[in-house]
């Protein structure tokens, strides 16, 4: 092989920052941020012994876009666009934590109406990104239909979206005091149509993914995770659920109407990567059982309450947190009195979750890491804000 | 009404808070550099470490961190105030390891220093970008008195009951008050 | 030149015959196969599949290769130039060899050989060769990984699929493939696969893997190693490593046909139609299996080979030896 | 673990294979769900929000309801919105040609041009929230095509004579 001077090529500060470790014979990966498996521009260097990875630390910050930057230059309704872009699959929970933080902020009230439509569409995103998320992860796995077949369901859902929103990715559909517009007449049918619908699928995702050998002997026992490890690192959702703890903060601090609801939280104790899996499955379900009661009484009266044109809370701060499809978001508003917020701050579940990776990944193989990675279920622009 | 571990915390001032209103239960004010100490107390009583944020005020950086039990609302922020021209704390990695990532993050957008911490480099921002983002001017900034209502004021003693609005002067007093203290 | 040269019974005029007819039918054949696996997946993933080129899209192979041809060759810096473009050309040559011994029809074997069996597995194992090449000289460590991972493979199901031939070859009392294929009737149940089945699916199983298909496509795994050790190749360099995979498909199919499956013989009639029928029934297993299932692990793969196949393979051999000497 | 577990395990595998052949399978002979798009449509672009455009007035529908205050471009958060205005002429000026400047513009009540940006815009809907005289809704054409962006700045007037005359 001819001699290459690799001091030519020009520095990279990261890998500079990663030094090759005490022993020798290690190979440094860098895996990403053009990688098909890192879902978007995540780069992860790796240090390898064979195929064992012996360090692994994920470079963030390559779709770094300062939205707490842009909040502050922006007034209260016109930073509301930028929550629909940080996590676009899960787009109506950020909006929600948002909007909620905000109008706890002003004292704002929704109507029942607008709750109970806020709960519906947020499940029916939750089951669009958790379905995105199924294809996705077998395709990190190496089966290229199942993303298919889970698009297929995806688009009837999507539908329903957009004749709610107007749009299929990036809503920007609440409001202070409620939604944007009412829903069409037929939304609660079209729903239930749905969830019956998705129901009678889920048998077929079982028995072509969820029982399949392959696909177990690649996530049991990979990634092992139990709570305190999840706790320390801060990892919430379905990361902190498939370690064996039912905690979801629809229960736990019950926003808006979830409350009213009778829904089961899924949890699985083994903390492994098919723990994590099942619980995404099953929360397919739960998020069925809840679209169900959300809309099949849905209350009459208007869908937003009046809220200012010019909004100005008075100063003082309000967090709120909103179950995510990937965890815990949280939005912390700080307001001066003025028409635009003094700080925002914006915890994305990603980003802890992500944390955890270097500890999981450490003495597996790169197949695993590859596993554990689609686990998390990352979004990238939602780590990166 | 406040629980009884944080008076372990080393606290300068404790506020309780309207979950209702603000999402928040306890506000606990400590030292900076008593940091660590408060976090191994929550540490220990099981708290999330949910994240750090920053905010930039006319009394210095304020860091906040979030914590929650894993059920229930109980909400815990503990606040630390640092001055702008020696901006510094211990890091808190060592007790949340999840903490590393958000200390940068703290450190990307306010150039605050976490002293002790593994790794403290640029984690979204690029590597050779000069300043920080969410540091703002002098006349941008509001101080605590201007952010936060009265009720929390009262709570940590920054403000009379009776004032309606505090005097600039008053709470200089009680920060300077404070500092002796320690 | 002699008079005898001319004559189509000299081995060295059937040899360039025959190598000529391979290259034709391993480049149409290889052109319907891209056809078939992009028909199957979309049908499979509930979409049309190629559509516009064509009637059925039946013309996007062609129009794929015009622009694999057409595409720059570029080679990454600090490749060994030699072994980078090597690679490409080695993946492709051995697999054509292959094809001569191969029995289509009675009447058409390119070349008649009573070691045919013992050259096949010889040039099918030179082909894991340029992938290490491919892999190291590209001076990637993607590839490298790929490379690495295409020996340990390589060596893995070599020994299982061996045992499993040598059964067949044990039972039929000869290596050559003609004469295996002569020893089954048309029937099912006169052949090999059926009378045989632990060697059938053993040999199945070791031929995805030996042609690194998925499940079994650890080497380009491009989930985790972006493409493996065809990361660097661009143009026709991918397009030869293209081709020899499913050229390699074709021949282990039409061994196993041969073997297993009775080749040319069938009820009612037989001929190069059955043997051709009988390859396609397994190339379509192969491709409905690559478009179900998720990617075994590395270790898991070994585990698999070492662990099940070598011995469930070494009693299957156990098993017809003791009733060929009970037998004959 | 013994050995027969060992197999079963084995089996139980091999079956959930075959299973999974069967699913793929089955799908294979199923109708395909691909709208092949130029000769198909989907059915759903009604509900289908494109770029803002403006409301006529009930008695004249080429003429807009808009008001020129400017608030839509406001409450814009990324600026896509311009509305012009005759500025009105001072002491002394009035043989000069009518200037056009941003609304609002005093004494001016209807706008002499809107036009929206579409290459800013990000559907967030703030601008036809805060409309006070509700003169700007969504459009529904869903084939915006164009090979330069300037072609992304829709003057909206125009826009509204042309779907005026085509009714």
């Amino acid at each position: 092989m001819q001699a290459f001077d690799t001091a030519q090529l020009p520095r990279d500060p990261s890998s500079v920052r990663f030094e090759p470790g005490p022993t020798e014979d290690k190979l440094i990966l860098s895996m990403g941020p053009q990688h098909p498996s890192t879902h978007g521009v995540l780069r992860i260097l790796l240090e390898l012994d064979g195929e064992y990875i012996v360090r692994a630390e994920p470079v963030l910050g390559y779709i770094h876009r300062m939205h707490e930057w842009m909040a502050e230059q922006k007034t209260y309704f016109q930073f509301m666009p930028n929550m629909g872009r940080v996590d676009y699959l899960h787009a109506m929970a950020w909006n929600w934590a948002y909007a909620g933080a905000v109008e706890r902020l002003a004292g704002i009230e929704v109507p029942e109406r607008g709750e109970h439509i806020r709960v519906a569409v947020t499940e029916l995103n939750r089951i669009s990104s958790h379905l995105l998320w199924w294809g996705a992860y077998l395709l990190d796995l190496g089966a290229f239909t199942p993303i298919m077949y889970a698009f297929d369901d995806r688009e009837i859902l999507l539908d329903i979206l957009q004749a709610v929103t107007g749009s299929r990715l990036t809503y920007s559909y609440f409001t202070f005091g409620g939604v944007y517009n009412d829903v069409p007449d037929d939304f609660a049918s079209r729903c239930l149509a749905f969830t019956k619908h998705l129901r009678s699928r889920l048998p077929m995702y079982r028995d072509l993914v969820t029982d399949n050998v392959i696909l177990r002997g690649r996530c049991e026992g990979i990634g092992e995770m139990d709570v305190d490890l999840a706790r320390r690192y801060g990892a919430t959702g379905p990361v902190l659920r498939g370690s064996g703890a039912p905690v979801d903060t629809r229960r736990a601090e019950p926003y808006s109407v979830y409350g009213k609801f009778d829904f089961r939280i899924p949890a699985y104790s083994q903390g492994d990567a098919m723990a994590r899996y099942m619980v995404r499955m099953d929360e397919l379900e739960t998020s069925c059982d809840i679209i169900d009661q959300a809309v099949s009484n849905l209350p009459d009266g208007p869908c937003s309450a009046k809220a200012p044109k010019t909004l100005k809370p008075p100063k003082g701060e309000a967090c709120y947190a909103v179950e995510g499809a990937r965890g815990k978001i949280l939005v912390h508003v700080r307001s001066d009195g003025g028409p635009k917020p003094y700080r925002v701050k914006l915890r994305a579940p990603g980003f802890s979750n992500l944390s955890v990776f270097c500890e999981l990944a450490r003495g597996t193989l790169l197949a695993d890491a590859v596993s554990i990675l689609g686990s998390l279920d990352l979004v990238i622009p939602e780590i990166d804000r | 009404m406040i629980p009884a571990f944080v008076a372990k915390m080393g606290p300068v001032c404790s506020a309780p808070m309207d979950h209702a209103k603000t999402g928040m239960t306890l506000s606990v004010t400590v030292e900076a550099a008593k940091v660590v100490q408060a976090m191994e107390v929550l540490d220990a009583e099981g708290y999330l470490l949910e994240d750090v944020m920053a905010s930039d005020l006319q009394d210095g950086f304020e860091i906040t961190y979030h914590l929650s039990l894993l059920d229930g609302a109980n909400r815990l922020v503990v606040r630390a105030m640092i001055p702008h021209d020696a901006p510094s704390l211990p890091t808190i990695s060592g007790v949340y390891p999840g903490a590393d990532w958000h200390e940068r993050e703290c450190f990307d957008f306010y150039g605050i220093r976490f002293e002790g911490h593994p790794n403290l480099h640029y984690l979204l921002l690029p590597e050779d970008f000069e300043g920080h983002p969410l540091v703002k001017a002098d006349k941008a900034r509001k101080s605590l008195a201007d952010l936060m209502p009265l009720g929390y004021l009262v709570d940590c003693g920054l403000a009379e009951p009776e004032a309606e609005k505090p005097k600039p002067a008053a709470v200089k007093a009680v920060k300077t008050a404070k500092t002796e203290d320690a | 030149m002699s008079p005898d040269l001319l004559s189509f019974d000299h081995p060295l005029t059937r040899l360039v015959v025959g190598l000529l007819c391979v290259f034709a039918f391993v480049g149409l054949n290889g052109l319907v196969l891209v056809w078939v696996e992009r028909k199957v997946a979309g049908h499979v993933q509930l979409r049309p599949g190629p559509l516009h080129v064509g009637p059925y899209g039946l013309l996007q192979p062609i129009v794929d290769a015009v622009k694999l041809v057409g595409k720059q060759l570029a080679m990454p810096a600090g490749a060994d130039k030699y072994l980078y473009w090597a690679a490409p050309l080695l993946a492709f040559a051995p697999v054509t060899v292959c094809f001569l011994p191969l029995p289509f029809d009675p009447d058409l074997a390119p070349m008649r050989l009573n070691i045919g069996l013992v050259l096949i597995l010889a040039f099918s194992g030179l082909g894991v060769l340029s992938l290490i090449l491919a892999g190291w000289g590209s001076n990637n460590k993607w590839g490298l990984l790929g490379a690495a991972r295409a020996v340990a493979q390589s060596v893995a199901y070599e020994v299982p699929l061996l045992l499993a031939v040598m059964s067949v070859a044990i039972t039929a009392g000869s290596l050559d493939l003609y004469e295996i294929t002569g020893k089954q009737g048309g029937w099912p149940w006169q052949w090999y696969g059926v009378q045989n089945p632990l060697a059938f699916f053993i040999f199945l199983v070791c031929a995805v893997a030996e042609t690194n298909r998925a499940p079994f496509d650890l080497p380009e795994a491009e989930s985790e190693l972006t493409a493996g050790f065809h990361t660097e190749y661009s143009g026709m360099g991918f397009g030869l490593f293209f081709l020899a995979e499913y050229a390699n498909m074709i021949v282990v199919s039409g061994v196993a046909a041969a073997l297993f499956l009775g080749g040319w013989q069938g009820p009612f009639l037989s001929g190069i139609l059955w043997f051709l029928v009988k390859v396609y029934a397994i190339l379509l297993l192969m491709i409905w299996m690559r478009w179900t299932y998720p990617r075994v692990r590395f270790d898991q793969l070994l585990n698999l080979s070492w662990k099940w196949l070598t011995p469930l393979a070494i009693i299957d051999l156990a098993l017809v030896v003791i009733i060929k000497g009970i037998g004959g | 673990m013994s050995v027969s577990a060992l197999f079963e395990e084995a089996c139980t595998g091999l079956k959930s294979l075959f299973v999974g052949l069967g699913i793929t399978g089955k799908a294979f002979c199923q109708p395909q769900v691909t709208v092949i798009y130029p000769k198909q449509e989907v059915d759903n672009l009604s509900t289908f929000r494109g770029h803002v455009e403006l409301v006529g007035k009930e008695d004249d529908p080429s003429v807009p309801r808009c008001v020129a205050c400017g608030a839509c471009v406001k409450a814009c958060p990324s600026d896509c919105l311009t509305i012009l205005c005759p500025v009105p002429a001072k002491e002394g000026e009035q043989d000069a040609p009518v200037a056009m400047g941003p609304a609002p513009q005093k004494g001016s009540k209807t706008p002499g041009a809107v036009i929206v940006d579409f290459s800013l815009c990000s559907l967030c809907g703030q601008c036809a929230k805060t409309c006070p005289v509700d003169s700007l809704r969504f459009s529904d054409n869903p084939y915006m095509v164009a090979l330069d962006r300037k072609e992304f700045r829709i003057d909206l007037m125009a826009r509204l004579k042309r779907q005026a005359e085509e009714e």
